[in-house]
């Protein structure tokens, strides 16, 4: 069993899973706090641009990234924060592209929506909806020709299913049998559209039956469950399974963006789904098992503060890019032939 | 008239045509329920229904599509592509079947849709959300192309776009949205540039978002005695050659400004035109200020870099000894 | 009952039946002929570009135009001559535009993809594979606002249906509840790619079903079948019922186009489907019901050819658009406060 | 060495690059069972199996992507997009992702990716199948654009492409596969234009397809005593400006042919890079020939008046008084 960074985690006695329980918990907390932290940086002008929250949906992304291997590869979207931290790209890294600096994970020119880091094959980062999803099937076709038994697994959220993309990524990997595992975190609004306004059928893994392609759902708010579906589902497609199709249930509490008024639901209706907070549930469950007790809740809160208040620290002492290396990276350096 | 912003001016011009022709429906994402992403739509879903003010889902091809047929069909479909970023997944529909249709069909089927589309960059929303592809529309036969950089034009475009029998595509500069006019009630063309302020010693081509920068440059250079004409493309296709070469004919010198990618942005075509007709009247070449060739970086120090500033156009027009 | 431009008929008695019959056969024998000519004029350099046959596809043309009335739309692909035909486009029109002259349907600008006829309300003939769907859903969602009772048949073939546009059309149709009659035409083949290249999911009507959408198969060789579908289907999609998806399952006896070499098939299953083609079977019917003799075909095939060698008179006879015209119809006309 | 097809070329190209090296693969519409639209890969699918070359269903953007992120999976593609003309459906992969990857990554991914398409007209096969849209591609940051008029460009520059770690777009033109030559076994270079006919009189700037048009012209000029010298882009993107501008400083003129249509085209670029760096060198103002701004129309006679041709190119010259 490892730590944050670590994966793949098999839990078969009692203690392992209670610790395996605890660090799911622990790595919610961290991506909640951090975004909770980046609201303040965003009206304190340290952030700028599109910020996507991902509050309330932090179960979707621990529970994939801790059921994947280093080798897999992680395809997500613009609302990726909790992506990337749970994948293990460093709060620090990650906080100082939030804030423009070389230090960032993208040297500071992506942004929230444009999070890569190669050592953990996180390619990103995508804010165009659906744009991710045919670079995914490309990378697993790429591991299929190499017969490498990987997996890459592909974020992307209900409205995505609307764009013609998402349907010839699916039909692709469906037909080459390619290793993908399709992760739709359906929170069942694209902006302010609600699905019931966007799909026809609203019943989003019956899309995938349509490819012949296996399709699971799962309750996008519990993390135990969305672990052991991806962790099934992932062992299935890294064993020639082909494709596979997860839709997890889940919910944003806070507006699309930080320019988003939130004016097309209802606020009860937050309210219901905060009831299902898969933090406030599995602490609930932990602390009621005896597993965890107000101290280790206070141990895991001040970790975390520290962490956040450390990247913070980085972020603030980073360094903008020198104007000069603007047009670097543009394409690579020339080729031995082409130089002078 | 009141003090308005660029925003509500097109909300005014929007709810005018709503009201005015029952054919005239708004089509795109997040237009109703939402308000807009940029808050033009707002409040119309609660005052002209779902059916008029209609929310798509993600398909920009598909929506953009089902304008141009409901066009056929004798609608006046306003369709709004969130932004100039996302059009690349409608193109198809706009090039093969909006600005083709009349043409292919040997006159027989017009296409009088519009589509409005935010454009620009400004608000570090990086590589991805930035694109100034307006000039690449502008290329299209078929298509009129329209860059409203005024409260005026903003108010004002929309219903001569709408009674055009032919595809219409308006820009809309999303640094413009908040800014402040009184409007006119004068009726505009779709056809003219303008000249936005008058000047004998160069001028400076702009349109859309450039045109705050051009006008601010004229202003920096006036203090250092260097009268600076501007003209306001206003339209970029078809291209109102006569204005901006003779507005040159005038000053012998001139500054293009565009926010695209200097390589292959309208600029270029801009500044063939007047050499091609202006030559002679030129006392140096016609010089182009645009945006640097790079993805749009995130940090904000990079995205003023990329960008044309008030200060590069100053700069150009001091090199080239005006 | 009315003639080949005739639409709309209700065959209710047994002689009702026969007459509809050997008119449905007359109309596929017209569309036949005129193709095989259209090969010699291409061979004699008459008609340029690409050309696109039909042949044995005829009864899904003639099916689905008998089954509409003249108020509904279609939009076709590009290989729609039977489409134009069926639909009441006149044999020297169309000829004409495959022969580039003025008198052609489209001025002789679009050619044999380009068929358009606003009297018909026949809006093309569309190059971009798929590209017709997204138009139809707004013709019908222009007759949907209008509160106009009709349907719009949209025509795309089984390749069509892996690309994005399709995916987009059939939601937007569907989500919509707009009176769209989605009518693929199924002839196994893409240019030289088997459905089973690009389909992971090779029954087609499955994917109208992950829509929510009434689908329908039926044997695209049969033309009676076919308009009964066709009838049945536009019926509900025009009194409310919402898009249908009809798969019109089908064959193409030549290539391509007349660039393919047609390597990708073997001969013999072209041979096989040809015993079941919808000309020879519905002939072999009619006569061995005695309702046609010999000499009724003859009669057939005779005013068939006179018709075609009355088009080819035409179009040869056809007038060149003057040069001068070229840039007319880019735009149309200034209006009046644009003109000088 | 024989003389060979431009096709031939083309294909004897991948067949080196499918043998050296076990990363390369090709994908697209048709270029297996079919064995290419232009039958460019006939009987690689015998040779190399389905893996690698690989039948793609009809979905541009999918395909695109799916080489995008083949090429970040270490693999080295060739797309075959069928025709420039349905590239517009993969637009978005091709400048979102595949141009921009490298630099919003702050250079830690490249897409060592190459996209093989079909372009221009000429055929009658009407308007929408008669694009000419590299211009377009020229414009995108992140992107090498390259267009082989020559047989041996069509058989050397794929190597160096798939050797390139960022993505290279080649654009074939359509008419030019069934032409002829003998190719040299000199590698070529991806950087710098080609002077293909040595003169003194005039610069005529061509590439691709409209490169037979400049040579062609300037055979009818030399009859008249007018020298002409041709220039070859070759490459779009980076364009080679001082070969250009070296060019056009010896004979004082210039005239740019290029399919696209007129406004907006890469001539424009062309030209307006000529009059920046030489204004004072040239006698007269670079001229264009371009085509006609319209939707490609069917009719022969219609689409030859579109073309730039040969007549029109000595025309331009003429008119400049060279
Ligand atoms: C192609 C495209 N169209 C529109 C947008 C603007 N946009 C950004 S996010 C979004 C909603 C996406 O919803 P969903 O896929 O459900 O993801 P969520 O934001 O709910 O996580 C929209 C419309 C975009 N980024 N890309
Ligand atoms: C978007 C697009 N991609 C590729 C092509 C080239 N192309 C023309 S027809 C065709 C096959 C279409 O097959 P299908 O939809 O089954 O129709 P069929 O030709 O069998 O009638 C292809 C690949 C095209 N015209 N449009
Ligand atoms: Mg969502
Ligand atoms: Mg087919």
């Amino acid at each position: 069993m490892t730590g944050p960074q670590g994966l793949a985690i098999d839990a078969t006695t009692v203690a392992q899973r209670d610790e395996l329980e605890v660090l799911l918990l622990r790595e919610m907390i961290r991506i909640r706090r951090f975004e909770e932290r980046c609201v303040e940086l965003y009206s304190r002008e340290s952030i700028r641009g599109f910020l996507h929250l991902a509050v309330g949906e932090e179960a979707c992304a621990v529970g994939v990234m801790q059921a994947l291997s280093p080798d897999d590869a992680i395809v997500a979207t613009y609302r990726e924060h909790g992506h990337a931290l749970a994948r293990g790209i460093s709060m620090r890294a990650t906080l100082a592209e939030l804030e423009g600096k070389v230090e960032g994970c993208s040297r500071g020119r992506g942004g929230s929506m444009h999070l890569f880091d190669a050592s953990t094959r996180f390619f990103g980062g995508n804010a165009i909806v659906a744009g991710g999803l045919p670079v995914a099937v490309g990378l697993a076709l790429a591991d299929h020709l190499r017969g490498r038994h990987r997996v890459t697994a592909c974020f992307f959220g209900d409205g995505a299913v609307a764009e013609g993309e998402f349907h010839e990524a699916m039909n692709l990997a469906a037909l080459w049998h390619l290793p993908v595992l399709f992760c739709c975190e359906n929170n069942l609004y694209a902006m302010g559209t609600a699905l019931e306004f966007t799909e026809s059928e609203t019943d989003l893994s019956l899309k995938a039956a349509s490819y012949r392609m296996a399709s699971w759902e799962v309750d996008g708010m519990d993390v135990l469950a969305v672990r052991e579906a991806a962790r099934q589902a992932s062992d299935a497609v890294r064993s020639g399974g082909g494709p596979h199709f997860l839709e997890m249930r889940t919910y944003r509490f806070r507006s699309h963006s930080m320019y988003d008024p939130d004016r097309y639901r209802d606020k009860s209706e937050i309210e219901r789904w905060k009831l299902r907070d898969p933090i406030g549930q599995l602490t609930t469950q932990l602390m009621s098992r005896g597993v965890l007790v107000s101290a280790d809740l206070e141990g895991i809160e001040a970790d975390v503060a520290a962490e956040i208040q450390d990247a913070v620290d980085f972020a603030a002492a980073g360094t903008d890019e020198p104007i000069e290396e603007l047009e670097r990276f543009v394409t690579s350096p020339p080729a031995p032939r082409d130089r002078p | 008239m009141s003090v308005i912003t660029y925003r509500e001016a097109v909300r005014q011009a929007i709810r005018e045509a709503l009201i005015s022709d029952d054919r005239v429906f708004v089509m795109g994402e997040d237009v109703g329920h939402y308000g807009g992403t940029y808050a033009v739509t707002l409040g119309l879903l609660e005052e002209f229904g779902p059916e008029r003010i209609r929310d798509t889902p993600l398909s920009e091809s598909g929506f953009v599509g089902a304008g141009i047929g409901a066009a056929l069909g004798g609608m006046r479909p306003i369709v709004e592509v969130m932004t100039v970023n996302f059009s690349l997944l409608a193109l198809d529909q706009i090039m093969n079947n909006a600005a083709s249709l009349l043409y292919m069909s040997g006159g027989q089927l017009n296409v009088p849709l519009v589509i409005r589309m935010a454009t620009g960059a400004g608000r570090q929303v990086a590589a991805q959300h930035s694109h100034s592809l307006e000039g690449w529309y502008a290329h299209i036969p078929g298509l009129r192309v329209l860059a409203p950089a005024t409260i005026d034009d903003a108010r004002r475009m929309l219903a001569p776009a709408l009674e055009d029998p032919d595809p219409v595509l308006i820009f809309e500069h999303a640094m413009l949205y908040g800014t402040e006019g009184e409007p006119s009630q004068d009726a505009v063309d779709l056809t003219s540039a303008a000249i936005r302020r008058a000047g004998d010693d160069v001028t400076i081509v702009a349109y859309g978002g450039t045109l705050r920068t051009a006008l601010g440059a004229a202003q920096v250079l006036a203090a250092e005695g260097i009268d600076a004409q501007v003209v306001d493309l206003r339209i970029l296709r078809p291209l109102d050659t006569a204005t901006i070469v003779g507005a040159v004919a005038h000053t012998h010198r001139a500054v293009v400004v565009d926010e695209g990618w200097r390589s292959g942005s309208l600029s270029a075509e801009v500044a063939s035109r007047i050499t091609e007709e202006a030559f002679y009247d030129l006392d140096a070449p016609v010089a182009r200020v645009c945006s640097a060739e790079v993805p749009m970086p995130y940090a904000k120090h990079l995205e003023d870099e990329v960008m044309p500033q008030v200060d590069d156009v100053v700069a150009a027009v001091r090199a080239m000894g005006a």
